[in-house]
């Protein structure tokens, strides 16, 4: 299962509950104000440093450039929306 | 692969309608086959050929119009999530159709993947 | 059920009456139970409030929909309905203060279910 | 006192109209003025008189006409949020009127108390 | 200030944000599903009790009613829309 | 600043794009300047990341709306522009990565310049 998380981590709870949810082994990607969940230095690098043992991180590029956001949290893999389908064709995808 | 992708937030209030459409355009890029755009809650909003932006933003609805004319795609307007929000058929712009909810179950039958964009 | 019926689902992670999504996934679960598939109802998150007793919508002229939740199972045959036992917990809340009482599964089968179906969608 | 009325989200999707509707009926019946009602954002979808809920259903256009007409209420939906999302002069309601965002800063210095209803 | 919540506790953070700037003596009120922040017996309960200390908290009773809430936290106050409107004549307002 | 100036406010609490929140109070600022108002515009919680640096809108045609933030002061002249320090810093973000450099307050005086102004609207 694909999860896609497009609301601000820092203001939804939706990532946190997906993550209740979310099997070891299943992505996570981050769109629309999603991508705030992933940048560098913020006081959630640590909760997503730690996810990242049991989950791919993705985020997409291009709501990160629309956003200015270019330093994000080591690790996460950057896709743009063609990278997204491809993940959803290999995916069952859940829209938190 | 057939895609079917459900929208259900209304144009430039939420990014949703914006990525829904760019994600349409890169499964196409790939060679999918998007079997039906459904539009339901505010996403019914997307279809209003009275929709006038301003001239330097994006023109939402003939962005959709010119997705589904080009590439010959069923898009479906929830005929009940419609009226609710003063969309009919002399409002609802080229390309969009005005049909019920059982137009969407098919869709969830049909289709190999039903991708969700909402609030 | 007819022959060919497919796996679908509904999810409900959203509180009734702030926004419509509960309403709509509702209306949703009603027409596919018309289409004899092998049809799955899931309450998770906030959703779980959607089933909560007493719901009195008098004071608004806001439609009260409970009672289309109340008939899933007896009028539109709808079977299997879960709901997450966590959930329900962390808002206080037990199956008697609910006007249907849906089998409790815990957390982990959530996403199990989403992968069995064809196709589901969350509101 | 004389209160002025935000509104940003629109009929049924969310609960905001319903919930400023009750307030300002409740604030007129406590004997305040209501100086005006702001329509912005998605909140202009209020306006339209294509509006068609099911019989069942409260009908949220009417029910703010009533209020603006029997009480001489100045309504105003801002015409920049209109036009993007496809409400113009043809579809706007009795009671309603089309007006620029300056009206909510003119609004925002008279109102004793602005009160928001938003998602 | 009379701080207004509509967002459910349980997925929004705008209740936890607002209290980041509330100053002791500003009251709280619980509308539309922000009322899910006022449940007894909930997770958020003991989170509620610390608030009441410094804050008087409100929770409107037609969004009560119609979520078929009957059970609060001990010592919120139920106000109607008259209740409502009567706080925002004592007090400037802010919608999170 | 006219004789009669009120003290008025816009509170910017969302993040830019995502919904369309952070824009419309934009175009607020912008009307309620050229009122000759006493405005004061502040940045607080996800609000904090409309003045992002580097903000490139031309994969999608969604209007970048940052140069009418760097225009605020010089163009539209307005002074008082206030960040709440905890909400830039839960965000991993400094100034100096912000298109403006607002005046960093501390978050208890949020609700002191809330209780100032005659009105004021949060986006």
């Amino acid at each position: 299962m694909l999860h896609l998380i497009n609301k601000s981590p820092f203001e939804s709870m939706s990532f946190e509950d997906c993550l209740k949810y979310a099997s070891s082994g299943s992505p996570i990607l981050f769109y629309e104000d999603g991508v705030y969940g992933a940048m560098a230095g913020s006081s959630l690098e640590g909760r997503i440093k730690e996810i990242m043992g049991d989950h791919d991180v993705y985020v997409l590029k291009e709501d990160l450039a629309l956003r200015g956001l270019e330093r994000i949290v080591d690790g996460v893999k950057e896709v743009d929306y063609a990278g997204l389908v491809g993940l959803t064709e290999e995916h069952k995808t859940a829209s938190w | 692969m057939k895609y079917g992708i459900l929208i259900l937030e209304g144009p430039y209030q939420h990014e949703a309608s914006d990525s829904a459409y760019q994600f349409a355009r890169a499964a196409l890029d790939k060679g999918h086959e998007i079997a039906r755009v459904f539009f339901y809650q505010d996403g019914v909003l997307n279809s209003t050929k009275l929709m006038e932006p301003q001239s330097d933003d994006r023109h939402i609805q003939k962005q959709w119009s010119a997705l589904a004319t080009e590439n010959e795609i069923d898009f479906v307007v929830c005929v009940a999530a419609a009226k609710r929000r003063g969309i009919n058929e002399e409002v609802v712009a080229e390309g969009f159709k005005i049909g019920g909810l059982g137009m969407l179950t098919d869709l969830a039958i049909e289709a190999d993947r039903l991708i969700t964009f909402r609030a | 059920m007819n022959e060919a019926a497919q796996k679908l689902m509904i999810v409900f992670r959203t509180a009734p009456y702030g926004t419509i999504y509960s309403y709509e996934g509702l209306e949703n679960v009603v027409m596919m139970a018309a289409y004899e598939q092998d049809l799955t109802v899931l309450f998770i998150d906030d959703g779980v409030l959607s089933l909560k007793k007493g719901m009195d919508s008098s004071a608004f002229g806001i439609k009260d929909f409970s009672p289309t939740f109340k008939a899933l199972e007896p009028v539109y045959d709808v079977e299997k309905i879960f709901i997450d036992k966590a959930s329900l917990e962390s808002r206080g809340l037990s199956l008697d203060e609910l006007i249907i009482q849906p089998e409790l599964i815990d957390s982990d089968q959530v996403e199990k279910l989403m992968e069995e179906q064809r196709n589901f969608m969350m509101f």
